[in-house]
């Protein structure tokens, strides 16, 4: 039997759930040269901010069991390149979903670069980055409070008709709490969730791996947290939400959906392997084969 | 490009210096100065390495034990398959040289320059060769340069083989006859190398990388002509570049 | 050159910092079959409650990328049977450091177990598990708020004048905050931290792995997470910090200890192998050799 | 007790089912209903997996593939290395039986009822086992019954082989000459063994496990005398102590 697996984002229906993580996956244009892109769900793009960044000093990356520490601290080359360069490149070559992902040093400065994108026609959904945990001064500190957090929201939907996806920071005790007020907000959907504030030290040098200290923590490592996480927000909100952790696999999409995601965003496993996405995508129906499943779309949140 | 190797032989050649030699059914064209991207079975993240020979389906690399995952690499036995991420980053740009140049590796730096050795010998150029290690006993391609090039030197610091000291006392180093250099090694020695030497030249970066393909923007460095990625980007570079 | 594995731990000395984390080593007695316990510098003991426990339904245990889930819930003999069964017991056998865990339902029941442990002999450090995930009506809330900590550990204060170690929750957006509250209410030193809620599905059943649905993950998984956290806890407390989340070799234990740790606990890694700890405290001086490091003392809290 | 061993073969032997035979250079003593606990290399929890047979440093292993782990395990090569806990659980009770035995198998439930026939017979007693599959293409260990015991039954749900129906539908569930009963395999069907046969019995029970020896707690049962540990002070029970 043939399988379905589209699903429906906020109003998009996208041919899959499989969808390149930000930061992961370039601004796609990077990636075209490993596989066709149109088999994607969509594309997540790399954080922009309203200025260019350079981003942290290396070193930028250090590795753990089961996944790796970033601190790349958006660089960017800032949202007029975003909308002006990079979206209507990709459009060239891509027909799915795409979802740009906005970060922000202050309110007015999410509502500026997401009225940008709301603006930019290759755009289809808005993600709103309140849990960078690598920019000092900004970033995941709007996203550990459900008032900070949903003040964004409130911001970027004032200027912003496209669906507004938030995403949210695992680095929280009650993220329901903020996912709530976030709803309350506007938001459209959220994106569950971000990396966690690690650290790694390196024994010979005696100093943090990391220039910055501390970076994000991501990969197969986090999937089950990522993965309550998912479970509780999709069960306590009734907007859409996108699951993201440590997904590696057909199963481990599968199991998000299980638990409430709508779609599936893939991250670090893009950097072990370019064609992460590809072989995720090509394994699904077998899978689902295996486990008797027929669509997608009925297995969403039925745990 | 993402492909399967076999291990044909994986060997200590030097102190705590392996040399492994990978095939492939498919061949994999790799120019000087590019790198591999190694899988290592329990490791999540890929361990980059230079080429440092290659021909059709067969690649051969240098790796140093420096930490947990070159460890295992080097427990790693004949006929264990590994995947691996090819032609990955920039090459040195042979043409760069006129007539002469000078190549001058520190450690296992001196792998990428080897196959860099072989294209300027094919084209003709004079190529002198200068090798720095800490000591005798972690010498590795000298003949292997010495067969292919116009003059080799080692040096070692503490003396035990070659020239006593750095890659600058080898008397080589102070030749005026090189339109161009090129090198790779510890970063202090490379720039060292760099001011030291008036002339147009070329240095391979090393950085922590995570995607080692260009899209995680995890390996950036801040040049002359702004941020680049060692991976993509690179690893080669101008000394022009360079911000010191 | 001999190389110095003591510690010392809120005034006790150690003769090196490799100790089983609470539930992962039974009551010690159970373990003794396997290696000589004296090897080890302390013995954290299974979480007591005051009344007997039966703990949750089975599943208990889910498995995950580097790391696995329980969902134990506290089963135990109460603190009579600890106090007067389980540690003479263990007294008779084992002369190092011996921890008490302890939790409740409420402040008063975490004084009345302290109160209790303290007046037992073989306890040398008391540490106040206001962190377990796998109960509903207490555990982990007392550990995400900086109020209820400190009230739990002020309340312990009062009737235990042994070092009172406070456990602390990694599921909480400050835990530096948590930290400083206990830290005023007397804590004399901190265990960090216990596991993350986290959750598995069977993709078969299309049920939760774990009868409780959610259960503390813990293993190699969330050793980056666990660092950062000694190392925030280690740099704005000024009591000890026993390292706890992940180790699993010598190399990790120095790691934790270049963090800030005093101590580390060693918890998963025993059930993947009964000798784990025994392992890592025979590595521990080679692997010091490696590294130039002649006395572990000296390398608490350097980076 | 915690040893390397080597694979001596790993074969798929019916549906779903592999054999596997274990070497180790050390005496593994093992006991009928007994466990080991596998470290499958790239998970991380042990898989439990009952004895089948045992002699000195060589011990025979019966699983089915159902998950990432045991499909990992299939995929192991002769001389390849494991590492395991031996000697795991307190086995099946032979003496029991007095003088004659009904040994009730479901799936891979019959394995651990193998070496307790050995037992059995060793010590001179009737019996008489009844083996229940799915279908014909996963039976396994006929041959080996039938070779000890007095009387061997096969059922299958989907009458391809043996008796159609359930491990009640053989004749001999229904004989009343035995003294007592022993049964392993899925729990419905222990728990209808327990229910249908009034004499005293024993069954192995399955759970998910942490450290399989006992000091996790991960694994408790509540029996009629309290809270139990399916590894250590299981997996085998009386029938009295199961709360059903
Ligand atoms: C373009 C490039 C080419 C290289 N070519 C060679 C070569 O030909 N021969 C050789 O011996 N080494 C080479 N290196 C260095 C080599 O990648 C590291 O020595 C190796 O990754 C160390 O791995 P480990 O697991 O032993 O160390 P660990 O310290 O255990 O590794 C932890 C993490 O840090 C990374 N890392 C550690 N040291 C380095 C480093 N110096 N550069 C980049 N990443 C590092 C690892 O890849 C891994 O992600 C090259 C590096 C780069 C960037
Ligand atoms: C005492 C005992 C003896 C057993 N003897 C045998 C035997 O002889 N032959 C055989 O085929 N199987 C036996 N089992 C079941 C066997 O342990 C599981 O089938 C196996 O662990 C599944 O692993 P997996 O990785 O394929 O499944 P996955 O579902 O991928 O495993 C995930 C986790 O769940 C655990 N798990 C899954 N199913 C079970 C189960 N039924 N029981 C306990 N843990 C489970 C795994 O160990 C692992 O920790 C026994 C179980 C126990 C408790
Ligand atoms: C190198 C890197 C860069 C990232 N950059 C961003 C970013 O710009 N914006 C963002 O919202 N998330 C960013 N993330 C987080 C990922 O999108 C994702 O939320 C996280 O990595 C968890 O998923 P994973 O475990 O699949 O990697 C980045 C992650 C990595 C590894
Ligand atoms: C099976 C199991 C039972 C546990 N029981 C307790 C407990 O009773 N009290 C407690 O404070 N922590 C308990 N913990 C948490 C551990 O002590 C430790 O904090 C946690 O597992 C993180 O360390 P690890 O990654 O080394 O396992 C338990 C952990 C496991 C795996
Ligand atoms: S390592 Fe990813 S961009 Fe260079
Ligand atoms: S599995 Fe740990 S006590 Fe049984």
């Amino acid at each position: 039997m043939v399988k379905d697996l589209s699903v429906n984002l906020g109003g998009l229906r996208l041919k899959n759930p499989v969808i390149p993580a930000s930061g992961t996956f370039g601004f796609g244009l990077e990636m075209a040269e490993y596989f066709d892109l149109n088999l994607l769900g969509g594309i997540s793009l790399k954080g922009t901010t309203r200025e260019a960044r350079l981003g942290n000093p290396t070193p930028r990356i250090a590795e753990a069991h089961c996944g790796m520490l970033n601190s790349v601290g958006l660089q960017n080359p800032g949202i007029d390149a975003l909308v002006g360069e990079k979206v209507p490149a990709l459009r060239k070559i891509y027909d799915g979903a795409v979802i740009a992902n906005i970060s922000g040093f202050s309110v007015e400065e999410y509502a500026w670069n997401c009225e940008k994108a709301y603006a930019c026609d290759g755009i289809d959904i808005v993600e709103v980055n309140v849990s960078c945990p690598n920019v000092h001064d900004g970033g995941m500190a709007f996203g550990t409070e459900p008032s900070s957090a949903a003040a964004v929201t409130k911001a970027v939907k004032e200027v912003c008709r496209k669906p507004v996806f938030v995403k949210l920071s695992p680095n929280v005790t009650d993220i329901v709490a903020i996912a709530r007020a976030c709803e309350d907000a506007g938001a459209d959907g959220f994106t569950v969730a971000n990396t966690f504030l690690g650290m790694r030290i390196d024994l010979k040098t005696r100093r943090p791996v990391l220039a910055n200290k501390v970076g994000g923590f991501s990969g197969p490592a986090i999937f089950p947290i990522a993965l309550r996480m998912v479970w509780q927000v999709s069960h306590a909100c009734s907007v859409p939400v996108m699951g993201c952790g440590g997904v590696a696999s057909a199963r481990d999409v599968i199991e998000m959906m299980m638990a409430g995601a709508s779609a599936v965003q893939v991250g670090s496993e893009n950097i072990r392997d370019p064609y992460a996405c590809r072989k995720i995508v090509e394994e699904l129906p077998e899978t689902m084969a295996g486990l008797g499943i027929d669509s997608l779309e009925q297995i969403i949140g039925t745990v | 490009m993402k492909d399967d190797f076999t291990i044909e032989s994986n060997e200590c050649v030097a102190e705590r210096t392996w040399r492994l030699v990978l095939l492939s059914d498919d061949t994999h064209y790799l120019f000087s100065g590019e790198f591999v991207d190694i899988a290592v079975p329990g490791f999540y993240l890929r361990r980059p390495i230079s080429v440092c020979d290659s021909s059709e389906g067969r690649i051969v690399l240098y790796y140093k034990v420096v930490g947990e995952g070159t460890k295992a690499l080097s427990g790693m036995a004949q006929g264990s398959r590994l995947n691996l991420l090819t032609g990955l980053g920039n090459g040195f740009d042979a043409s760069l040289c006129t007539s002469s140049a000078l190549l001058v590796g520190g450690g296992l730096g001196s792998a990428p320059l080897y196959p860099l050795a072989r294209e300027l010998k094919a084209a003709g150029k004079n190529v002198r060769v200068i090798l720095g290690f800490n000591k005798a006993s972690e010498t590795v391609l000298e003949e292997e340069f010495r067969s292919l090039c116009d003059g080799v030197e080692i040096t070692t610091m503490d003396g035990s083989r070659g020239i006593k000291g750095l890659v600058s006392d080898a008397p080589s180093f102070h030749r005026t006859d090189y339109d161009c250099f090129y090198t790779c090694g510890p970063l202090v020695m490379m720039k060292a190398v760099c001011k030291a030497l008036p002339i147009p030249g070329q240095l391979s970066l090393e950085e922590r990388m995570g995607c080692g393909s260009g899209f995680c923007y995890g390996c950036t460095v801040q040049t002359a002509s702004g941020p680049r990625r060692v991976c993509k980007d690179g690893p080669v570079f101008n000394k022009e570049d360079m911000i010191w």
